[in-house]
């Protein structure tokens, strides 16, 4: 992968930890990859299974779900919910031969800017390493006869 | 008295003293090896119900149907887990329904048997306890039911039935389910996994058939047929067949109680029970989860535990 | 060979938001190529698919004139839920969607010559009758029909149609328009009526021995209009109504609009009452 | 004519460089019209394929149109497919579906240019039943397992060899092309109608639909529909299973790599879905599973026989194969057949 086809990452931060940590990583000039896009979520807890599959069917190289440490949801326990959510998820996407490394879940305050610095740089890098891609959920089997 | 005659004495008293209005239960099907979920009204038609091995049909599946009457159905051990799985959410009111169940000692998968006999078309069957004998042109076999049977039947540790006003039948043993096949495949390299579920989702033509006969799936409107937003395409491809049996794997996690209905009603065999015994195992192994025991629980992915595991957390 | 899924280009030249809560928009196209602008000829009553690239279709009953041939009209209400609605209503001024028509059959303009022609309409329905009035009093035809009565309610003042079309009809004299509300404040400043279409129709008492009935509207509203207008003595073969299905093809073809062995896109979306009556109430 | 059967492969392959092969075949467990990239290839020894023929004319998607929207207006481009194919082993049964998709798609109004460029550029050549399935029914519908509706060419197996009966100039002009035919004999035949014979035969007697259709014309209301449909759980299998099924949906795709860019696809739909019918008001006017089943029905044995003149069902026990539920078609006629005359009469 070259320098300018860099990987597609989504990135669903929760309002009250990674996203206000993405905020101090750039008001504190951390470097972090462009290549992770950002959608802000009001909790981890909201991020839902279909989110992470629909990046991956419709484009991302690799996902990011960053929520707040567990014990810290600003609604007690979205985040504990998500945390179970989450490894039934990975582990069956992992299961059907997703690459390790595609689907992240990581936890940060919102002091953290430092850390969402080095996580965004550690997923855009694995996915790097990972290339693009193309895997069950991007492929298109075609109606042999379909013009 | 055998279960059959025991199972229709029962339905026709049921009936006959106006307890229930309705009864769900099995009868002879138009084909060999089928029965038909049949729905009884009147004392008399009682006579029309049958027990037997290729009993596969997950009758809880019509009970959201009948939320004002009261009614009585016949459930299997696993077909038990999954109406205990619906009073949990509340689908169902206990006191409505009158639960007649049949301890199960496994039903007999109509692909097994049309895979040991070739694909050849089978025009007779008889039961015995332990065999079925099935004949066609030309050909006659008997099978061990343990061959015949559906996968999942074979390592069931519910054939009794977890919750039922009656239970017809004695008692069958437990069986002993190490997930082995799902083992087996997690060794697997990952390109081989893919490879397979590729060619799994390739088939699917997407007639819904899982999702219609399974018990857990009766969303009023399910995400496929959402538009905005719209998760899938109407394109039948790799692709969206996979958002597809993933969405409904991850929507039944900690739900599914591995009735196999879903499998046994997909007209082309795609391999739905991969997906959905990965999850069983995983609630179990990483949750200490099982569904469908305890109406007063809570469902697997509703709740937490401040100390779930989470060693797929990253650190920056 | 013509090829009947593939849409015309169309330009959306204007959009007006036609009523106060701002959920009713009609759109003006304009047509992109030279030869759909004079092929496409339609009767009142004919609808068209309109497309939003990316979206999808959906049917719309044509707004605008028959004789206007150089730019074509429909009113959308944006329905929460619909994918294209939606999609148009957040459309601009100059954007690009794509148009299959005319399709359906339309009003029978040419079996109504020679009668006179009542006309009742209930809210958003009445975009076809927009464009049946406005053929009808056109001066190339307006000589070719009797009397014609036009009652048209909306559930309040601010959700009527075509406001300054319907001030300029009121002031014709071969048109009787009646105006109806269901309810309005006096911050509406309404001088028309006030109550439901079918109470309107029964006093306005239309003469039925040589007259079209034509209706459109919600469900409720012609469910109390017909027997006004069986009491007042319209055969049912004189009655018209426009019917809607959830379309795709609009040819006949992918099979989802259906009423008995009929297809509202080919077949209707106008049918008699008496044609109605023939097929099972299943829409 | 005659050809022997060890020139079947070199028969299959001599159509190669000019046309698309299609046969019954196994892909994964599951069986259908597949495409054979060599004459041997061929092994099919079942009757019905899972999946009906109908895909070679009308497949479970496709694309109609890209379109791409730039400062000019909008490109379209629309998908043909007008590629020559043959469909070798094509049942006498699903042969005739062929002949109910043309009346839908090509006898009316606007014609399905799509479904009319692969009908045009496509040869049938059947294969009579030799041994029908407990579950044809194709005589109960007019058919037959000797039936050569819809075929150019029907070929039946006289074991080391088959008679081909040449039914239309296409089929004629194949034959005429082509070195592997000599003529046939009496004894061939005779072989040849004693096969139809014991085919025949074999079959369940065919089911007496006389009084479907006056039923079902004042039958929409009738309480039956309650009751039959009771088990049905609302799934596709015997709709998108059937041959002659040609409901469809049409949807957008929008690019995901590029912007006003994308292509309007048609997928298989059916009226077993609610969404088939659903308004965007929320109106539905077939809001449950008796009205759906019913719509079914209805089409296949009465609204499609009103409009074309036959029912829309070939008999090929698809959908009795398939069924989850074990809802029976043939059951659900012969049901209708013996209910009472007015009992669908009342509103």
């Amino acid at each position: 992968m070259s320098s300018n086809d860099e990987p597609k990452v989504i990135g669903f931060l929760c309002n009250w930890c990674s996203y206000a940590a993405a905020d101090s990583a750039g008001a504190g000039r951390y470097q972090y990859p462009t290549g992770i896009r950002i959608i802000r979520v009001p909790c981890s807890g909201r991020v839902h299974p279909f989110f992470i599959l629909s990046a991956l069917r419709r484009g991302a190289d690799a996902v990011l779900t960053a929520g707040c440490h567990p014990g810290n949801c600003h609604y007690s326990t979205g985040n504990l919910i998500a945390r179970r959510r989450f490894a039934m998820l990975k582990n069956l996407l992992e299961f059907t031969g997703l690459e390790q490394g595609r689907v992240n879940l990581a936890w940060m305050s919102a002091a953290d800017g430092v850390t969402f610095a080095r996580v965004a740089s550690r997923v855009v890098t694995q996915a790097r390493e990972l290339g693009h891609y193309q895997g069950a959920l991007r492929k298109q089997s075609e109606v042999p006869d379909n013009g | 008295m055998d279960k059959q005659e025991v199972l229709r004495a029962t339905v026709r008293k049921l009936l006959q003293n106006g307890q229930v209005s309705l009864v769900i239960g099995y009868a002879n099907g138009t084909l060999p090896l089928r029965t038909a979920p049949v729905f009884i009204r009147t004392a008399e038609e009682a006579d029309l119900l049958v027990w037997n091995s290729l009993c596969e049909y997950n009758l809880a599946n019509y009970l959201p149907r009948y939320a004002n009457d009261r009614i009585a159905i016949v459930v299997k051990g696993c077909d038990a887990r999954a109406l205990v799985g619906l009073l949990q959410e509340n689908q169902v009111q206990r006191d409505r329904v009158y639960v007649i169940g049949v301890s199960c000692e496994g039903v007999v998968d109509r692909r097994q048997v049309a895979a040991l006999v070739g694909g050849r078309e089978v025009t007779a069957v008889e039961e015995s306890p332990e065999n079925i004998v099935v004949r066609g042109r030309g050909f006659e076999k008997l099978i061990p039911k343990k061959e015949a049977m559906f996968p999942s039947c074979r390592v069931c540790r519910y054939g009794n039935p977890v919750l039922a006003d009656i239970t017809i039948g004695d008692s069958v043993a437990a069986g002993e389910d190490a997930f082995d096949d799902i083992a087996a495949f997690e060794n697997l390299p990952a390109p081989e996994r893919e490879a397979y579920f590729v060619r799994e989702m390739n088939k699917c033509i997407r007639c819904y058939a899982c999702r219609n006969a399974c018990p857990m799936c009766y969303c009023k409107q399910c995400f496929v047929d959402a538009s905005m937003p719209q998760w899938l395409s109407r394109w039948v491809g790799t692709a969206d067949n996979l958002f597809f049996h993933l969405g409904r794997a991850l929507h039944l996690a900690g739900r599914c109680v591995d009735c196999g209905a879903c499998a046994r009603a997909c007209p082309v065999g795609v391999d739905l029970m991969k997906l959905n015994r990965k999850l069983i195992k995983d609630a179990r192994e990483l949750f200490g989860y099982e569904a469908g025991l305890d109406p007063e629980g809570r469902p697997l992915l509703g709740t937490f535990n401040p100390d779930d595991p989470g060693p797929f957390t990253i650190r920056g | 060979m013509k090829n009947p899924y593939l849409p015309m280009p169309m330009r959306i030249e204007r959009i007006g938001v036609e009523t106060s809560d701002g959920n009713i928009k009609t759109f003006t196209l304009s047509f992109i190529r030279d030869e759909d602008r004079q092929a496409f000829r339609f009767i009142p009553g004919q609808f068209a698919e309109v497309g939003v690239f990316g979206k999808g279709e959906a049917p719309f009953g044509i707004a605008s004139s028959p004789l206007e041939t150089e730019r074509v009209a429909f009113t959308v209400n944006k329905v929460p839920g619909g994918v294209v609605t939606t999609a148009l209503h957040a459309a601009r001024v100059g954007d690009i969607v794509g148009m299959r028509g005319p399709l359906g059959n339309g009003f029978p303009v040419r079996a109504m010559e020679g009668h006179d022609v009542v006309i009742i309409g209930g809210g958003f329905a009445f975009t076809i009758l927009r464009s049946l009035v406005a053929y009808l009093i056109h001066p190339s035809n307006r000589e070719c029909y009797g009397r014609i009565q036009v009652v048209y309610g909306a559930r309040e003042p601010g959700l009527l149609l075509y406001k300054d079309e319907l001030a300029a009809w009121q002031k014709r004299q071969d048109l009787e328009l009646t105006l109806t509300v269901d309810r309005c404040t006096a911050a509406d400043e309404w001088t028309g009526c006030v109550g439901v279409v079918p109470r309107i129709v029964e006093e306005i008492k239309p003469e039925a021995a040589k007259a079209f009935a034509v209706i459109c509207g919600p469900p409720v509203m012609i469910r109390f209009t017909l027997p006004v207008l069986e009491k007042l003595g319209f055969a049912p073969e004189r009655v018209l109504l426009s019917l809607e299905m959830r379309m795709k093809c609009g040819i006949g073809m992918c099979g989802r609009c259906n009423i008995g062995h009929k297809y509202v896109c080919k077949d209707g979306p106008v049918f008699t009452l008496a044609e109605l009556s023939e097929l099972p109430a299943e829409y | 004519m005659i050809i022997n059967k060890s020139d079947i492969a070199a028969f299959l392959d001599s159509f190669r460089d000019e046309y698309r092969v299609f046969a019954p075949a196994v892909a994964d467990g599951v069986s259908g019209y597949r495409i054979l990239t060599a004459g041997s290839e061929l092994t099919w020894q079942g009757l019905n394929t899972q999946r009906p023929p109908k895909e070679v004319l009308f497949p479970q998607s496709e694309r109609l149109y890209s379109y791409e929207i730039g400062a000019n207006g909008v490109q379209i481009s629309a998908h043909y497919d007008d590629r020559k194919k043959v469909v070798f082993g094509i049942r006498p049964c699903d042969a005739r579906s062929f002949h109910y998709l043309d009346y839908v798609f090509l006898g009316q109004e606007y014609q399905d240019v799509y479904y009319r460029k692969r009908r045009e550029n496509t040869l049938l050549i059947g294969m009579a039943c030799l041994e029908p399935a407990k579950t044809c029914f194709c005589t109960s519908l007019g058919g037959g397992p000797f039936a050569t509706d819809g075929l150019d060419l029907l070929w039946v197996d006289l074991g080391d060899r088959y008679l081909v009966q040449v039914l239309t100039p296409q089929g004629k002009a194949l034959v005429a092309s082509k070195p592997f035919f000599s003529p046939a004999s009496e004894a061939d035949y005779r072989a040849a109608a004693a096969a139809e014979a014991r085919a025949r035969a074999q079959m369940l007697p065919a089911l007496d639909l006389s009084r479907v259709k006056p039923w079902l014309d004042a039958g929409f209301n009738a309480p039956f529909w309650e009751r039959v449909s009771e088990k049905c759980i609302g799934c596709a299998v015997c709709t998108y299973l059937c041959p002659t099924c040609h409901c469809f949906d049409l949807s957008d795709e929008a690019a995901t790599d590029r912007f006003l860019a994308g292509v309007r696809i048609r997928t298989w739909d059916t009226c077993a879905f609610p969404l088939f019918t659903l308004h965007a008001s929320g109106h539905n006017p077939r809001p449950t599973g008796k009205e759906r089943f019913r719509q079914r029905v209805m089409h296949k044995f009465c609204y499609f026989v009103q409009n074309w003149g036959e029912a829309a069902c070939v008999g090929c026990g698809r959908c009795v194969v398939n069924c989850p539920v074990n809802l029976d078609i043939r059951e659900v006629l012969a049901q209708i057949a013996v209910q009472d005359a007015g009992a669908g009469m009342g509103q």
